[in-house]
């Protein structure tokens, strides 16, 4: 909660640092306030606080998340230095990221039905706006508009979902519906179950599971790479923390009722964007569908056993600093250009080994090449899912990895076997300190799993 | 309170606004109309939300449609601005032309 | 102590190339694959031939996940490990002729490769196999994608996805056995024979099938091979012997260590046709290898003939068939390594491999003839050549095996010797052309790669003992192990 | 009856009818009383006796818009300190703070807008 | 139940009769109050004094010619100010006319009705009213029309919010929301049981209202939407006959309702000075007390026409900047001041 609060003060501090003289520091205590935050959230590990008659409460699960998309975010400030260079947006981007950051910690922490509406919008209102950052350019707006449309759209349904369940359980207190739950095992109205399934329709959109997935390739191409860089990482984290935390803890009851749905999106969403992500030409577009790929992995783990969620963290934390070192030379390569294809990355190796074996390895860790942290996720989800007997199920996982290795290699192979006659690309110090950590971050996560994996073991 | 309206109607009520808006938001074109389904969608949840929470006498249901409301104005300004925005670059609120980004 | 020095010295050196000028990468990564050398010779010093796995490090890795760092060498290992010890200088060195692009990547790359090779042929744990199974993939595909030949984008990921692909099955097999493991699950190899023992014989077959196609991609085994050739072809020749002289056996050593006796039932069912795939694959290449215009593709098609000869005698679970296997393994290796490198001479001299446009370097280059002469006769499997002993020993068990089996795959020398005879026949003898008149002869360097592997050839083919000593007990152990297994399932 | 809540509205909506029916009948009065000498010029838009030129639909001063949406947003964020002050003697002490910090952070909004120029006229 | 129905029926007939009377008379009362101002005779040819005058103005908006604009959206020319002049007559509803007369046995109010949300209804009705407006500027398609459509939409608007947030320093006082009760508490006043009106609690949030009352009806010195220097006739440039002249209705109605509004919050409704003290029986009180309201109502229309003739209109950035910059800021402290004495003084 300190972390929270720590957090949400850094976004109205950021917002007023328009006025004072305050823009030029306004960075580095953004970097500052952030590990702070990370700082504070590891200092309450073990203890379980709630906050607001129980509307928040932080649990290990939240404090891992909330650091884990603190930590990201440090490093995606880190990676878009330049996407806070314009003197005139400075301050209002900054504190739109805070915010959508405040959400995410919101949407990790929540006990409450409302907590997990605030939590979502505060992410989502910050984003749209974020997305469409680039006035001039109809993509941006495009992106912007469409992300709007969706995710109010999904807003929709998971409120009616609630608004439901509040009907049938007379709470919006997580632990009072699940106590609810667990009293009336028979005794609940239909309309309950039905409204469990809309919230899953909601928060499928939120994360993006197919086949809900649509609009997220149109919003990741449109919006600035820096943009789409922090969607597919925090927002990501956060969107999933939100879904596991209620299906795990409140709705786990009633696994029957959504087992099913949700096994059905999950191969939806492991075959279809892996397949579609092949032809993809527009590199942005193509990690779009991998990210919305990677999910169909985290739901296999999991519906294989949705209370061990260990895994899913661990995957997550992989996923993110797979896809920010990806997205870190891909905002390096794209230049000024608005639609970056697989062409840019002609000869790359030649221009610039540092993003070529950066980008090599954030690839090769998404599709899960071991040692890499990338394989280990995958590893642990598979593991996880022929432990509890879903072995078909990883089989098909195992095919669309595949397919999965295929897209990224495009890149790969056409950065070392194309040759381009474009300049060579300088990077700065700061770059590639950037690039060095977030490789070195890969690899750390991939030596030494256990760090992250016995977190959730006390 | 008199309940004297079975709650049955207002579920089918919202439910029938819900599922106006859905196919509004699926179906319109116009972005400013989509905008509106939407807003039907979220009012069919307030209005199912204010029947529960009569039916339960539990006030926390109506206080989730304050906030339904503060985040569903805070959204139309949002969406409106991206709107502007839109047509500003298109001179158009049509959908249609926003294919640009379809695969 | 020793073998974690064994393994992890390539990459320490691999990592140090990086800290030197590139154009010094080449003789500091030579001093490392020789100084490896000096390791593994001292290991074999050490080894003590009767005492099953030794030098054993057990180190807690990944808790969580049953993973412990836990490697050994036995006589098994230690065959293919000095294998790979004594190649990769000569691989090295075999390069120093060319110059190629950011050298301090290339023999960083290859000295990774080594590592995860050793590691591989080392690792008592079934997710640390894994582990360096799939490292050793990385630094092999990216020397074949950045340094390779035409259309090697396209290829060399065929190769990748083929790998992959068969590992990924693996992987699976392997986890499941993970989970069949009693109390905290582990990766311990011996836990897993005990498991994989342990289950039905449906289970046995579908973990023998998961497993099998993971080695068989890797060797590769007829009809898993159509990576193979293509791959070979494009690569940089040092990939080329890298990949036929040294990878393709991990995924026989595979089949030894990791299928054989984690899943006998599954062995005991499905071996002959196991057996009966490797010969269909042996006349197939042949026959392939019989009519290929290119000289690389023409080894390639040979080397995939070799290795079924191989795959087929250790099915046969008998002593003498595995312990040919491992002959024949060093044999191949080394046989294989002076061939591409052979090819490699002449294509820098001649521009081609094409066979019909050689001819007539017998002539201009005589002491290139000899060398090649006798690893052909290596190749060919000629006795007083280490080929014979090896694959003696293999169509020896597998006669005993099937007598109708043995006598096909006999067949194999002959159509051996037919294709190598005709490729002699096209490259050195017959008249010289414009391409072949100005051959040039070995030069020194060339000669310091190719002289100690005709010696090799030759005394393995003249004296096997001690190298067969090595690997007997190890072998012996582990048949026995099954067998006991097999009878008191019957 | 008398105290139902749908009883409460009865006089509204009759309130409702009587201004309805005012109305339509007044227009449907001048409609029929009035005279009708229509002509081209009578029917044109005024403007100021000049030929009327373009439509009138045109693009308006973004500030107006910006208006619009923050008015939603204070308005809906107004609602919220309804029930507050209704029940301000039961909250109490600690009510008034958290209010004070709602308010508080809805004029640090506020003040951005102000600064930011959002609502400035004059230019 | 139909007895009900039909004290209901004529409670409600006799508002909306009295609300058009008094619409039509403030209309002549305008033009006589700045006859007075200027010193001018002002209207004076229809019956003595002029006094049939707003009758004559009726007749002529009856019998004058219907002129919709070629160019106009038809249905919504019409029903702008339709619109207005519905909202404006239903504004008037929840007012509290007077305190209860008990006839036999039966207590009758003389509220038409009383919600508990009685204050958020007159604002919803109210804010209604724009879209009159905004309808009717846009359908006319006239350039100066569209102007003084959305400068009156943005007017009022942003006065709302003023006007809403003054309010909540009252509710805090009085917990309640209903118009009948927030009047019910400021029953005697000065002397007897000592209930002060509101006004003496609540002088700054008085203040606020009142300029937003102004602003909302967009009357002098905020009648930007129409001020014919610049807009001709702004958004009712096009209307002519009775749709005009339910704008100009719609507006003194408001102005009637407003002043209502303000009287019952803050000038004790019906309440009147030692009116427990006299000894008079329940009825006569009610009905003094209904005297007494609208004689408030009369001073603030008078006070709205006074204003009228006396200060200049803002310009447009002043009356924005008057609204959201200080307004606003008032109001929340006048919030935070009322919020804290009654915190401090429990």
């Amino acid at each position: 909660m300190n972390a929270l609060f720590v957090i949400t003060g850094l976004g109205i501090v950021s917002l007023l640092a328009e006025f004072g003289n305050l823009k030029r520091w306004l960075t580095a205590f953004v970097l500052v306030g952030l590990t702070a935050a990370v700082i504070l959230a590891a200092l309450d590990w073990n203890t379980t606080q709630r906050y607001f008659s129980d509307m928040l409460v932080f649990d290990n699960q939240a404090l891992a998340f909330t650091a884990l998309i603190s930590i990201s975010t440090i490093l995606w400030f880190w990676l878009s230095v330049d996407y806070f260079a314009t003197q005139t947006h400075r301050t209002d981007r900054t504190s739109l990221v805070i915010f959508a950051v405040v959400g995410s910690v919101i949407m990790a922490s929540f006990n409450n039905m409302a907590m997990l509406f605030l939590g979502i919008e505060i992410l989502s209102m910050s984003l749209y706006v974020l997305a469409g950052s680039r006035k001039d350019s109809l993509s941006s707006t495009e992106a912007a508009f469409k992300y709007f449309l969706m995710g109010s759209f999904a807003t929709g349904f998971l409120l009616f979902g609630i608004a439901l369940i509040y009907g049938a359980t007379g709470s919006f207190h997580i632990h009072t519906i699940a106590q609810t739950i667990a009293a009336n095992p028979a005794g609940l109205p239909t309309f309950f179950y039905a409204g469990v399934l809309l919230m899953l329709i909601g928060l499928a959109f939120k994360i993006s599971a197919v086949p809900f997935h649509f609009w997220a390739p149109d919003v990741y191409s449109g919006s600035p790479t820096t943009v789409t860089a922090f969607m597919s990482t925090v927002v990501k984290v956060a969107a999933i923390g939100a879904f596991i935390r209620i299906f795990s803890s409140c709705f786990v009851a009633v696994e029957s009722t959504w087992s099913l749905v949700l096994q059905v999106i999950m191969i939806l969403t492991l075959v279809i964007p892996n397949i579609t992500a092949v032809y993809q030409n527009n590199v942005k577009r193509m990690l779009a569908y991998s990210s919305v790929g990677h999910v169909g992995y985290i739901l296999l783990a999991f519906v294989s056993s949705p209370t061990e969620t260990g895994t899913i963290f661990y995957y997550l934390t992989t996923y993110s600093v797979s896809s920010l070192a990806a997205f870190s030379v891909l905002h390096l390569v794209e230049g000024n250009s608005e639609e970056i294809t697989v062409d840019y990355f002609n000869g790359l190796f030649k221009k610039n080994s540092w993003l070529a074996v950066t980008i090599t390895i954030a690839l090769l860790s998404l599709a899960g090449i071991p040692p890499l942290a990338g394989f280990f996720g995958k590893y642990m989800v598979f593991a996880q899912a022929i432990n509890h007997g879903y072995t078909s199920l990883v089989i098909v996982a195992v095919i669309t990895s595949l397919i999965g290795v295929y897209y990224y290699f495009r890149i790969i192979i056409a950065m070392y076997f194309n040759e381009s006659s474009a300049p060579s690309i300088t990077l700065t110090a700061s770059q590639k300190m950037l690039l060095f950590v977030l490789i070195a971050l890969t690899f750390a996560l991939g030596l030494f799993p256990d760090v992250i994996m016995t977190l959730f073991r006390a | 309170m008199v309940k004297t309206v079975p709650l049955d109607y207002y579920l089918w009520l919202a439910a029938a606004l819900f599922t106006i808006g859905v196919l509004g938001v699926l179906y319109r074109r116009n972005a400013i109309i989509i905008f509106m389904c939407i807003e039907l969608m979220l009012n069919a949840v307030n209005l199912l939300l204010v029947a529960f929470s009569t039916y339960l006498n539990d006030a926390s249901g109506q206080v989730f449609v304050f906030f339904i409301m503060a985040v569903a104005a805070a959204e139309v300004a949002v969406g409106l601005a991206i709107l502007v925005m839109m047509y500003r670059n298109t001179k158009s609120v049509d959908i249609n032309i926003l294919n640009r980004l379809k695969w | 102590m020793l073998t974690l020095l064994l393994i992890f010295f390539p990459l320490v050196a691999a990592l140090l190339l990086f800290v030197f000028k590139p154009q010094s990468a080449k003789s500091i990564a030579l001093t490392a694959a020789l100084l490896e050398l000096v390791i593994s010779l001292v290991v074999v010093v050490e080894f003590n031939k009767t005492g099953g796995p030794q030098f054993e490090v057990n180190i807690p890795w990944i808790t969580s996940l049953g993973l412990n760092f836990s490697a050994a060498i036995d006589g098994i290992s230690l065959l293919l490990v000095l294998l790979t010890t004594v190649l990769v200088p000569l691989i090295i060195l075999s390069s120093f002729s060319k110059t190629y692009d950011k050298p301090s990547t290339f023999y960083g790359l290859i000295l990774t490769m080594q590592m995860a090779l050793i590691g591989v042929f080392v690792a008592r744990d079934g997710l640390l196999f894994y582990l360096f199974w799939e490292v050793a993939l990385i630094p092999i595909y990216f020397i074949c994608l950045i340094w390779g030949g035409e259309d090697r984008g396209r290829i060399t990921f065929k190769f990748f996805v083929y790998t992959l692909a068969g590992s990924l099955f693996m992987l699976i097999g392997l986890v499941y056995l993970y989970f069949q493991t009693p109390g905290t699950h582990t990766f311990d190899i011996q836990a897993l024979y005990d498991a994989g023992r342990s289950l039905s014989s449906t289970e046995q077959s579908l973990i023998f099938w998961a497993l099998f196609v993971a080695f068989a991609i890797k060797m590769p085994v007829f009809p898993f091979h159509t990576w193979q050739p293509d791959t070979y072809t494009v690569s940089p020749v040092q990939g080329t012997m890298l990949l036929s002289g040294i990878m393709l056996k991990m995924g026989i050593y595979g089949v030894i260590r990791w299928l054989i006796p984690v899943v006998p039932g599954g062995v005991a069912e499905w071996g002959l046709t196991a057996v009966i795939i490797s010969v269909i694959g042996i006349i197939y290449a042949s026959c392939i290898a019989i009519v290929q215009k290119d000289f690389k593709r023409l080894i390639a098609y040979s080397s995939i003939a070799h290795v079924g000869l191989i795959s087929a005698g250790i099915f046969t679970l008998d002593a003498v068939g595995v312990q040919g296997a491992m002959i024949q393994m060093l044999s191949h290796g080394i046989i294989v390594f002076a061939l591409f490198y052979i090819i490699e001479i002449i294509f820098d001299r001649t521009k081609t491999r094409a066979l019909s446009e050689l001819g007539g370097i017998r002539n201009a280059a005589p002491i290139l003839t000899t060398v090649f002469v006798i690893t052909m006769l290596g190749s060919v499997a000629l006795p007083f050549t280490s080929g014979f002993v090896g694959e003696f020993l293999l169509i020896n068990s597998l006669f005993q095996y099937k007598p109708a089996l043995g006598a096909i795959a006999g067949v194999t020398i002959i159509l051996g010797a037919v294709y190598m005879l005709r490729t002699f026949q096209k490259s050195m003898s017959g008249e010289a052309n414009s391409r072949t008149a100005s051959f040039i002869d070995l030069t020194g360097q060339e000669k310091l790669v190719l002289y100690p592997v005709v010696l090799l050839i030759i005394i393995i083919g003249i004296y096997p003992a001690p190298l067969l000593e090595i690997s007997e007990s190890a072998v012996n152990t582990l048949l026995q192990s099954i067998s006991a297994v097999t009878a008191s399932a019957n | 009856m008398e105290n139902s809540d749908l009883a409460q509205y009865l006089p509204i909506a009759l309130m409702f009818l009587f201004a309805m029916g005012f109305i339509v009948v007044t227009m449907i009065a001048t409609h029929a009383l009035g005279p009708k000498r229509k002509s081209k010029v009578k029917l044109d838009t005024f403007e100021c006796g000049i030929e009327s030129k373009g439509n009138a639909r045109v693009p308006f001063n973004i500030k107006y818009f910006l208006v619009a949406i923050l008015f939603v947003l204070f308005d809906v964020e107004v609602i919220f300190m309804y029930p507050w002050a209704v029940n301000f003697k039961e909250l109490g002490e600690p009510g008034f703070i958290q209010m004070i910090t709602f308010i508080a952070l809805l004029l640090v909004g506020f003040f951005y807008l102000i600064k930011k120029g959002a609502l400035k006229w004059e230019d | 139940m139909s007895e009900f129905l039909i004290y209901k029926l004529i409670l409600v007939g006799s508002v909306f009769g009295i609300t058009l009377f008094v619409a039509a008379y403030s209309t002549y009362a305008e033009r006589k109050v700045a006859a007075f101002l200027q010193d001018r005779v002002g209207p004076d040819r229809a019956g003595p004094f002029g006094i049939f005058q707003p009758l004559a103005d009726g007749m002529k908006f009856i019998y004058k010619e219907e002129i919709i604009p070629v160019v106009s959206n038809k249905f919504l020319f019409v029903l702008g100010p339709c619109l207005a002049m519905l909202t404006a007559m239903m504004a008037g509803v929840l007012i509290p006319w007077g305190n209860t007369l008990i006839i036999g046995d039966q207590v009758y109010s003389l509220q038409i009705a009383d919600l508990n949300v009685g204050i958020l209804y007159v604002f919803g009705v109210v804010s209604i009213g724009v879209y009159g407006i905004m309808i009717g500027g846009w359908a006319s398609n006239n350039k100066f029309s569209l102007l003084g459509a959305i400068r009156a939409s943005a007017q009022m608007i942003s006065y709302e919010i003023a006007m809403g947030l003054s309010i909540i320093a009252l509710i805090i006082m009085t917990g309640t929301l209903s118009l009948g009760e927030i009047s019910a508490q400021q029953a005697g006043g000065v002397g007897g049981d000592w209930n002060m009106w509101n006004v003496v609690y609540q002088p700054l949030g008085f203040l606020i209202f009142i300029v937003c009352a102004f602003a909302e009806c967009n009357r002098t010195p905020f009648d930007l939407p129409e001020c014919e220097t610049e807009l001709v006739g702004g958004y009712h440039t096009e209307y002519s006959s009775m749709k005009l002249g339910f704008y100009l209705f719609a507006e003194y109605i408001n102005m009637f309702v407003s002043s209502a509004v303000i009287s019952t919050l803050y000038f004790g409704g019906y309440n009147f000075p030692f009116m427990n003290d006299l000894g008079l029986d329940h009825n006569t009180i009610s009905i003094i007390g209904t005297v007494v309201l609208f004689g408030k109502i009369s001073f603030f229309i008078f006070f709205f026409m006074w204003i009228r003739w006396t200060i200049p209109r803002f310009r447009y950035d002043q009356l924005m900047n008057l609204g959201w910059k200080i307004l606003i800021p008032l109001a929340v402290f006048n919030i935070f001041l009322t919020g804290l004495v009654m915190i401090l003084l429990k």
